[in-house]
């Protein structure tokens, strides 16, 4: 009862996701303790003994064997496992790159073989493989179907497809136009851009982790944190009304949450300034918009005089400025989470007359 | 040629063979002989009810004097009828209870269907009094109303289970007849025109069943197994008792009645 | 396209990060060129190959074994075993003796066939040179008429269009025409000779033939049967194959079954989805009679007779399934299909069973068969009750007996008075103390008070919060109470009588007809008998504690002097009998309740009741000064104003001031379909039904409060009706089956209005309290002996004239019809249109005319003195008296009806029917037939030799005795007959 | 009889599988479809992988360590093969499934109950989980490796959309069964649409999308009335969507897979240090 509890309170958004991102930091920057066959083993078979003992809780249960989780809980266990491997791979390189051995890819590199039969037969073995998993598995879960639409009854919570609970768990933080489209917008131009803003030639065609250790941790960060993260905690965690409800809580519809959500014009005006709110919306957001445009416009050149000296010079100031705009993008999200949870910061700028909230 | 045909053969054998089994046995144009005793719908065989259980229903204590009856409004009655006329609900005779109807209540085995009698049983109206007073019967085994009298009786039967039957006979030796499709145990019979008219039947969907004599005595005759047997009597009420009997068995089964014995509504 | 080069010049080459020193991969030399070995491969192909085939038949299997199909082989196993029991049954039966003779003259026919053989050839031969011949000329015939056929249109069309070949194509025509007749007659002439022909063949074979033919027919069944059982099962490998996957595309034996009804949709949103009943997939012998003892999902339907058959008024293929048991209707799953079991066991059962679970997404599960009659009422919704359906009917009438139409929006209870007394005269008749006791608890003064309980329910007693419910409570009743008063203007009325026997007003209420609306105490329970309407007044215990004995004889006396819209009719009792009644009735006290102390009442507690309602709508501030300035009256008034307005006292009693207010309760027309999602179940461990929380709420409207922290103006407001399980059940009923499902107007009762606003009148004057009426009523029963019964009704349209009816409806007292009777038939100063509602509700349920009919009888002379020697024989007078004295020896109870009256009081015809067979118009009746049936069902006459025992005769006989000579009615003119 | 039993004998030996086999492989028609043969040799794999029109997409030789399971993790074939099998399935299920309100929601419940091989249904969706989750993996091997660098910027990209592709397709699909996961899933994932910057009627700067009084952007002109054919999720938006996962979707990844594949061979074959 009282671990149950515990976990409970560990899952909390705010926590979990905080944990999460200082777990990922550190392991990249100790990869050699985190990343070796071992603690994989440690890691798995703590995840698969967590699985078992919770799924004798019936609220666990109830929410991990909906049809629609299962594949979820599925790449709950594939995407560390992938992650563990390839940074397993990574580490093993860079082992060998600094004992001036070639790498694992390149011991075979200059073989060729033949593509009939390797390639595809083992394609073809994969293939049949692939089917026996598909039907062994549907014939185990029956796909989910639940009564007719009914516009006028909506479910509570209602949920998007599973694979966009990312995007719907930044709406707590962010306005739809932010989370709904721009952001995702910025996350397909900013993987398009990936190839153009780095260009590092090292770690081309094998794993390795400190020739690239700013992309790889950078990119992590997005998918893993952003992104997975977030998907899993919008799957298991996010009950009615969008409220956070803990692995092994039941999902009472009438939970509520305190809504004590300020604006940044009120933190400035009223507390800090002791005066009501200017009419003009302009002039009653007008800190939120230098907040918003010196984190846009004042921080990139000063990363590129400061910390990002070396990025500058390599890059130039185009690829440079782009790149910069797309992390301080990414970065928006973890900061005004970090404000939401310390300061139940609502919006940065607040027009809702416009629609036209940060 | 002969090559290529082989498998066509052979799936035109296959397909042969399925018709063939198909709509093969429906030559057959005289039925197989249907022996006596086939399971379901034939009826018990009664020489199988080889068991007696005999016994006898006493009462204990004085019995209660029947009401007196008054006969004034109809001069037919009044002048046949017998000096001081009773009514006929307690008749003890060597302390044994007479009128009891006796029956096995449960235990037959499920399922069975027993015979129907084709002969009739009988009431009469005679001098404003119904003969037999208690009696029991199968359903549909026909029951005859007859009227002795030379007064208008109705025999109203005020069944629950069955539809009820109020047939008025104005003509004497008018006899007529009916049958309950339902058992109902009581089912009583009265005269609405003479209100102190009332017989007792007992309507079983089994031949199991008696209604004690003079003396309180009674045999039944059952065929071997566990049974539960019930005393009826339309003053005292239920008594039931359980009883096993074997192949060609004899079993004593005595029921007691006393004063403070209430019959029941049904 | 070989080209392995990288583009070059495209882009640099990415520069190599190590130096690449060539080391051999480990194992090369064994693999030669290849990164596995290929029986490596084969090895893992192999494997999973197998798997995926095995696999994919697993699939299949899956796929292929449904649920359904296995109860349709299941169905015909059983019907297998039925036709072989069937054909025992038959061969067993044959007359076995017949059949082997008519075996044995068969082999003599043939026998003696085999002598004539040469001359059977000859015929054959011959025969079989006719056919030929015949097949010939036939088809020439066929041929010449289609040739002519073709002439006559080319004729036609030429004359028509004024061709000039148009004689010349006449002629042709006349030509083929002649060919035409040549054929027809070679072929008839041959006809005929076949047939000669085949006659003269049967002079040798035609007894064989005869024979032959009568062994089938002795043998019809039996083949019947044995068709039927090949059809059933024609092998294995046939149905098997039928069956199989792929195979079964064609023409399976198993098989979706399904009812499309016209015009029937699920309503959906958007759209409505036509309804297809696949119920019949699994449930197969639900409309065959033979399967009443088969089991479950192939038992036949209990009641035949009303449902499914199509002689039937709900014939299966216009009403299907779903329509009144609900489900899914497409299912053909037990689970899918929406089953819900009656019980706990049953419950239990399913789920080992069918691994049944509730199912969250359905929205219209199936009705359970105890709930099974909420189905009728979204078509029978016509008039207020469903026929034959007891339990829903029950449901009904509790809730206008409780009035919760009062504050719930119902349909069908439109326009109804409000069932509580009026209020605004309520100082005249009760005391502040009095009704501050009972509002506490009403069931603590009578135990079956309808009155509900507002106060110290679930959610407002003990403590909670800074509330003190006990003080608060007494606080806001107080209030109440003052308000009231403060508004009552009672009525001026005589003083009453005092000086009654109460024993003999026992005697009276007792006998009188008081128990057919009213009880006191708890009401007995009685088999077969329903007892509902008792509760249509109020429950009589403790009046004495109440009201006083004046206002007592008052009421009795006249209930209208003292409340001109009450309910209660006159019982037209003497002034001495009122004295007694209200003897009786003061006499029924609570001492100990009365004795009970009043609650205290709190200063503190109801300033905060006043500020709290004060502060709906003002500021905390404005309330508190507006409150310094009340004094302890002007706040009572205020919050008991407030209060009233806030419990919706109004819904139920005529409260001055809120004579206009709208009822606060939660609108129940459409409670069936109401969406789970909105019912709030609260902290309750209860099953997340409608019918459970409906259930619930019944129970203890305000238990959904529990364990939540709200203000008092948040709390549940319904008040506690201490509904006994039965009642709860009923209601419920009810309230499940008020859906949102349209059905076509097909399907709709089609009730007459009529029927209906005549049904709608007698349950508001609780005319079954005492009569049977549609085979329904008759509540009072029970307190009384059979002889003492209130006439059952039945028939009373076509029984009785409509100028008597009337004129008995509008004055009982003055019709003493049944004088051995101790119930009266109260008055109720009908008006005349509420009269003619009764007369032509019961003229309507007969179908016979209304208001004019004729009440002449045609007769004559010898038939006049045929019906008095048999009204004479019949001994009629054994228990009808022909006056108004009782016969000597005789008791009121065992007598019938004053048959002088019956001229003027029944309709000519009626009496026709009725003496034939009572038993068939009033079941249970002392009256007895004459003229019992037969054998054949025809009925008999005692007396043969009476107009030849023509019973019809000897009834009209009667009939006309009775209405001319004893009555002294009028006679029809008969054309051609003298009438004197 | 001892010519018949020649005359069997002989017949065996022809039908013996090896023979069969033989004469099937010498006809004119299987010559005239495969015509290397079996592969038997080093010479006649090569030719294979050359003259097929699929295996093409192949070179005919490749880098040992390219197509190691640990350095591919195979996921990019398993999402084209997953797309295959949707393909597929959803074929099956196109004739039995039809878009409209009457019938979208009841059709899906046949194949559930009813319809022989409704296991398709199934199969369908979990496979286009599983696409979603094989394309994401995919994306991560081809980022850890690195393998987005030049030559292979262009295919990333390709790649990128194909993954946004991949999506959409499972998006607009989710929608088809029409029952409340699926029009509530849709409702909510198409809601952000009202939001979009001056496209959308709830988004910033639609306002200022006017002349004098008179809004262009408003619920009947914005993007998610563009995307539902409708204000709400109805009939409309369920046909488009059928339209757009059924034909528009696949055609557009399909063309962009070819591209896909394509790429892979000119840039230099599966990634690898060079």
């Amino acid at each position: 009862m009282f671990i149950k509890d515990f976990i409970n309170a560990i899952t909390a958004p705010y926590f979990l996701i905080t944990a999460a991102a200082i777990l990922l930091l550190v392991s990249l920057k100790y990869p050699d303790k985190f990343y070796t066959s071992k603690s994989g083993a440690i890691v798995f078979a703590c995840m698969f003994g967590f699985l078992g003992i919770s799924v004798l809780d019936p609220n666990f249960r109830l929410i991990v064997t909906k049809a629609d989780n299962v594949p979820i809980v599925g790449m709950l266990f594939l995407v560390p496992f992938f992650t563990w491997f390839a940074l397993r791979e990574a580490v093993r390189n860079d082992k060998r790159i600094a004992e001036g051995k070639p790498l694992v890819e390149q011991e075979e590199t200059a073989d060729k073989v033949l593509t009939w039969p390797d390639l595809v037969y083992t394609e073809l073995i994969c293939m049949v493989v692939l089917t026996v998993v598909l039907i062994g598995w549907s014939m185990a879960l029956q796909a989910p179907l639940e009564e007719p639409a009914n516009p006028s009854s909506s479910p509570n919570p209602s949920k998007a497809p599973w694979y966009f609970l990312g995007l719907q768990e930044m709406l707590v933080y962010f306005d739809p136009w932010l989370a709904g489209v721009v952001f995702p917008g910025l996350i397909i131009v900013g993987l398009m851009a990936i190839p153009y803003i780095d260009t590092n030639p090292k770690g081309n065609g094998y794993f390795t982790l400190r020739e690239r250790r700013w992309e790889i941790t950078t990119f992590l960060f997005g998918f893993l944190i952003l992104w997975i993260l977030l998907v899993i905690l919008g799957t298991f965690l996010r009950g009615p009304n969008w409220n956070f409800f803990g692995p092994y809580e039941f999902w009472d519809i009438h939970k509520l949450e305190a809504l004590v959500n300020v604006n940044l014009s009120e933190y400035i005006w009223v507390k800090g300034l002791g005066m009501g709110l200017p009419k003009n919306p302009i002039i009653r957001e007008i800190f939120g918009f230098l907040v918003v445009l010196g984190y846009f416009l004042l921080i990139p050149p000063l990363l590129a005089k400061t910390w990002l000296k070396r990025f500058y010079q390599t890059l130039g100031p185009i690829r440079f400025h782009v790149m910069t705009f797309l992390l301080l993008a990414m970065t928006a999200l973890p900061i005004k989470m970090v404000l939401r949870w310390l300061f139940n910061l609502k919006y940065i700028i607040g027009i809702p007359e416009y629609f036209f909230n940060i | 040629m002969h090559k290529r045909s082989l498998p066509l053969c052979a799936s035109l054998l296959m397909v042969a063979l399925v018709a063939g089994c198909g709509g093969g046995s429906n030559e057959t144009n005289v039925p197989p002989p249907g022996g006596p005793g086939a399971p379901g719908g034939t009826t018990f065989d009664m020489s199988k009810a080889n068991a007696t259980i005999t016994g006898k229903i006493s009462f204990e204590g004085t019995p209660p004097p029947n009401d007196k009856i008054q006969m004034s409004a109809d001069p037919y009655c009044a002048q046949h009828a017998a000096q001081n006329p009773t009514t006929e609900t307690v008749k003890v005779s060597d302390g044994g209870l007479e009128n009891v109807i006796v029956f096995v209540s449960s235990g037959l085995s499920a399922g069975a269907t027993y015979a129907t009698p084709t002969t009739p049983v009988e009431i009469n109206q005679e001098n404003c009094h119904y003969t037999p007073h208690v009696f029991t019967m199968m359903t549909n085994q026909p029951l005859k109303v007859k009227n002795s009298d030379m007064t208008l009786h109705n025999i109203h039967a005020w069944a629950e289970k069955n539809p009820q039957f109020n047939v008025g006979q104005p003509v004497k030796d008018m006899v007529s007849e009916t049958k309950f499709k339902n058992p109902e145990v009581p089912l009583p019979v009265r005269c609405d025109v003479h209100k102190w008219m009332g017989a007792f039947i007992g309507v079983f969907d089994h031949p199991f069943h008696t209604v004690s004599k003079s003396g309180g005595s009674f045999e039944l005759k059952v065929p071997p197994g566990n049974y539960e047997v019930t005393a009826w009597h339309e003053k005292f009420g239920k008594k039931t008792m359980m009883v096993q009997v074997g192949d060609n068995d004899k079993k004593e089964l005595n029921f007691s009645f006393n004063t403070n014995d209430k019959g029941t509504a049904d | 396209m070989s080209s392995e080069t990288p583009n070059e010049g495209g882009h640099k080459k990415p520069p190599i990060p190590t130096p690449a020193k060539k080391i051999p991969a480990l194992n090369i030399d064994k693999r030669g060129d290849r990164l596995y070995e290929v029986i490596y491969l084969h090895k893992w192909f192999a494997i999973s190959s197998l798997l995926l085939f095995g696999f994919t038949v697993a699939m299949v299997m899956v796929d292929y074994s449904r649920e359904w199909k296995r109860y349709q082989r299941e169905f015909v196993r059983l019907q297998i075993q039925r036709t072989q029991r069937d054909m025992q049954q038959v061969s067993s039966s044959l007359d076995r003796a017949k059949f082997q003779q008519l075996q044995q003259q068969l082999q003599q026919t043939r026998a003696q066939q085999q002598q004539n053989e040469a001359q059977i050839d000859k015929i054959q031969k011959q025969l079989n040179d006719l056919n030929a011949k015949y097949y010939a000329a036939d088809e020439n015939y066929r041929f010449a008429k289609a040739v002519y056929d073709s002439d006559k249109y080319e004729y036609e069309e030429a004359v028509a269009t004024k061709r000039s070949n148009a004689p010349k194509l006449a002629e042709k025509l006349k030509e083929t025409e002649k060919r035409m007749n040549d054929y027809k007659a070679q072929s008839e002439k041959l006809t005929l000779d076949i047939r000669a022909s085949n006659t003269e063949l049967d002079k040798y074979v035609g007894k064989r033939n005869e024979i032959q033919k009568d062994m089938e027919t002795m043998l019809a069944d039996y083949t019947r049967l044995q068709t039927r059982l090949n059809t059933l099962n024609p092998g294995v490998i046939v149905t098997s194959f039928r069956n199989a996957p792929v195979f079964d595309f064609m023409n399976p034996s198993e098989r979706i079954n399904q009812i499309i009804v016209n015009n029937l949709y699920n309503d959906q949103p958007f759209k409505a989805i036509p309804r297809v009943d696949r119920c019949t997939t699994c449930h197969l012998g639900i409309d065959q009679k033979t399967y009443q003892d088969a089991a479950q999902p192939f038992t036949t339907h209990p009641n035949l007779d009303l449902y499914l058959a199509s002689s039937s008024p709900h014939p299966m293929e216009s009403f299907g399934c779903t329509t009144c048991h609900a489900g899914l209707d497409r299912a053909t799953s037990f689970q899918n299909a929406g089953h819900m079991p009656h019980s706990e066991e049953q419950r239990k059962e399913w789920q080992k069973k069918y691994n049944w679970h509730e199912q969250e997404f359905l929205e219209t599960p199936m009705l359970t068969t105890n709930d099974i009659q909420a189905g009728c009422y979204k078509c029978h919704n016509a008039s207020p009750e469903v026929p034959q359906a007891a339990a829903f009917n029950s449901g009904r009438d509790l809730i206008r007996i409780y009035g919760c139409f009062g504050c719930h929006k119902l349909p069908g209870y439109e326009n109804i008075r409000k069932v509580g007394p009026d209020l605004s005269t309520v100082s005249g008749k009760l005391t502040k103390e009095w009704v501050r006791k009972w509002l506490a608890n009403p069931k603590d003064f009578k135990s079956q008070a309808r009155m509900p309980q507002f106060w110290w329910n679930s959610n407002n007693s003990g403590s909670t919060g800074n509330t003190n419910w006990d003080k608060r409570n007494a606080a806001e009743i107080n209030a109440i109470a003052e308000y009231l008063w403060s508004k009552s203007k009672p009525k001026q009325l005589p003083p009453g009588r005092t000086n009654g026997n109460a024993v003999a007003g026992k005697q009276i209420v007792e006998t009188v007809g008081c128990f057919g609306c009213h009880a006191i105490g708890p009401i007995q329970e009685a088999a077969n008998q329903t007892q509902i309407r008792r509760r249509h007044g109020f429950n009589l215990e403790n009046q004495g504690s109440k009201v006083s004995q004046s206002w007592i004889y008052n009421w009795v006396k006249d209930p209208t002097q003292v409340w001109p819209e009450t309910k209660m009719p006159s019982l037209r009792l003497t002034d001495e009998e009122a004295a007694n009644v209200a003897a009786y009735l003061s006499s029924l006290k609570n001492p100990e309740w009365e004795q009970r102390p009043l609650p205290e009442i709190d200063q503190a507690a109801l300033d905060d009741v006043t500020l709290e309602l004060l502060r709906t709508n003002s500021t905390d501030i404005e309330a508190h000064e507006k409150l310094k300035d009340m004094t302890a009256e002007q706040k009572n008034l205020f919050a008991g104003e407030r209060l009233i307005s806030r419990y919706g006292c109004f819904g139920c009693h005529n409260v001055p001031g809120f004579e206009k207010a709208q009822p606060i309760g939660t609108e129940l027309t459409e409670a069936g379909s109401k969406l789970i999602s909105q019912l709030d179940f609260g902290f309750l461990p209860i099953e997340h039904s409608r019918r459970a929380w409906y259930e619930q709420k019944l129970k203890d409207p305000r238990i959904f409060d529990v364990g939540r922290v709200k203000r008092p103006e948040e709390l549940l407001k319904m008040p506690n009706f201490r509904f006994s399980d039965k009642d709860v059940e009923a209601v419920s009923g009810v309230l499940v089956s008020l859906v949102k499902d349209p059905v076509p107007l097909e399907m709709r009762d089609k009730t007459p209005q009529a029927v209906a606003d005549g049904r709608q009148f007698i349950a508001e004057k609780n005319c079954r309290g005492c009569h049977l009426i549609e085979g329904v009523g008759g509540d009072i029963r029970p307190t009384k002996e059979q002889a003492q019964w209130p006439p059952n009704l039945n028939t009373e349209g076509f029984k009785t004239q409509p100028l008597w009816l009337h004129s008995f409806l509008k004055d009982p007292g003055s019709v003493k019809l049944r004088p051995w009777l101790t119930a009266r038939m109260p008055t109720f100063h009908f008006t005349e249109q509420q009269a003619a509602t009764i007369e032509r509700y019961f003229s309507a349920l007969d179908r016979v005319d209304y208001p004019f009919i004729s009440t002449d009888v045609e007769t004559d002379t010898q038939r006049l003195s045929v019906g008095a020697d048999l009204f004479m024989k019949l001994q009629c007078t054994s228990c009808h008296p022909t006056s108004n004295a009782i016969p000597p020896g005789k008791s009121p109870e065992d007598l019938a009806p004053n048959l002088q009256l019956a001229h003027e009081r029944l309709r000519p015809d009626w009496v026709l029917q009725w003496v034939r067979d009572p038993q068939k118009i009033f079941p249970g009746t002392r009256m007895p037939t004459f003229f019992p049936p037969n054998d054949k069902g025809v009925p008999v006459s005692p007396f043969p030799n009476i107009l030849g025992g023509d019973v019809t005769a000897q009834i009209q006989a009667i009939r006309d005795h009775l209405f001319i000579t004893v009555g002294g009615g009028r006679r029809a003119a008969r054309s051609g007959t003298v009438t004197k | 009889m001892a010519n018949f039993k020649d005359w069997l004998k002989e017949t065996f030996k022809a039908l013996s599988p090896a023979r069969v086999g033989e004469y099937i492989q010498e006809s004119q028609v299987y010559r005239s479809i495969f015509r290397v043969g079996v592969p038997d040799s080093d010479r006649k794999r090569m030719l294979v992988m050359l003259g097929n029109v699929f295996l093409h997409l192949h070179p005919v030789k490749v880098r040992k360590s390219g197509i190691r399971m640990r350095y591919t993790w195979c996921m990019g074939g398993i999402t084209f093969f997953l797309f295959l099998s949707l393909t597929f399935t959803g074929l099956l299920l196109m004739f039995y499934y039809r878009p409209t309100l009457e019938y979208a929601y009841v059709d899906i419940r046949d194949l559930r109950e009813q319809v022989p091989l409704g296991i398709m249904r199934e199969i369908h969706r979990w496979g286009a989980h599983a696409m979603v989750i094989a394309v994401w993996l995919h994306m991560y091997r081809v980022f850890m490796t690195g393998s987005y660098k030049p030559p292979r910027e262009f295919n990333w990209n390709v790649g990128v959309i194909l993954l946004v592709l991949t999506l959409l397709l499972s998006f607009t699909g989710y929608l088809l069964p029409w029952d409340q996961l699926a029009i509530w899933a849709i409702t909510v994932g198409s809601n952000m649409a009202r939001a979009t910057p001056f496209a959308g009627h709830e988004g910033p700067g639609s306002a200022l999308l006017k002349l004098g009084d008179i809004a262009f952007v408003n619920n009947q002109s914005d993007m998610r009335f563009a995307l539902l054919g409708g204000r709400f999720v109805g009939e409309a938006a369920l046909l488009r969507f059928y339209v757009l996962h059924c034909v528009g979707l696949p055609l557009v990844a399909g063309f962009l897979m070819a591209i896909h594949f394509w790429r892979i061979r000119r840039d230099g074959g599966i990634s690898g240090p060079l």
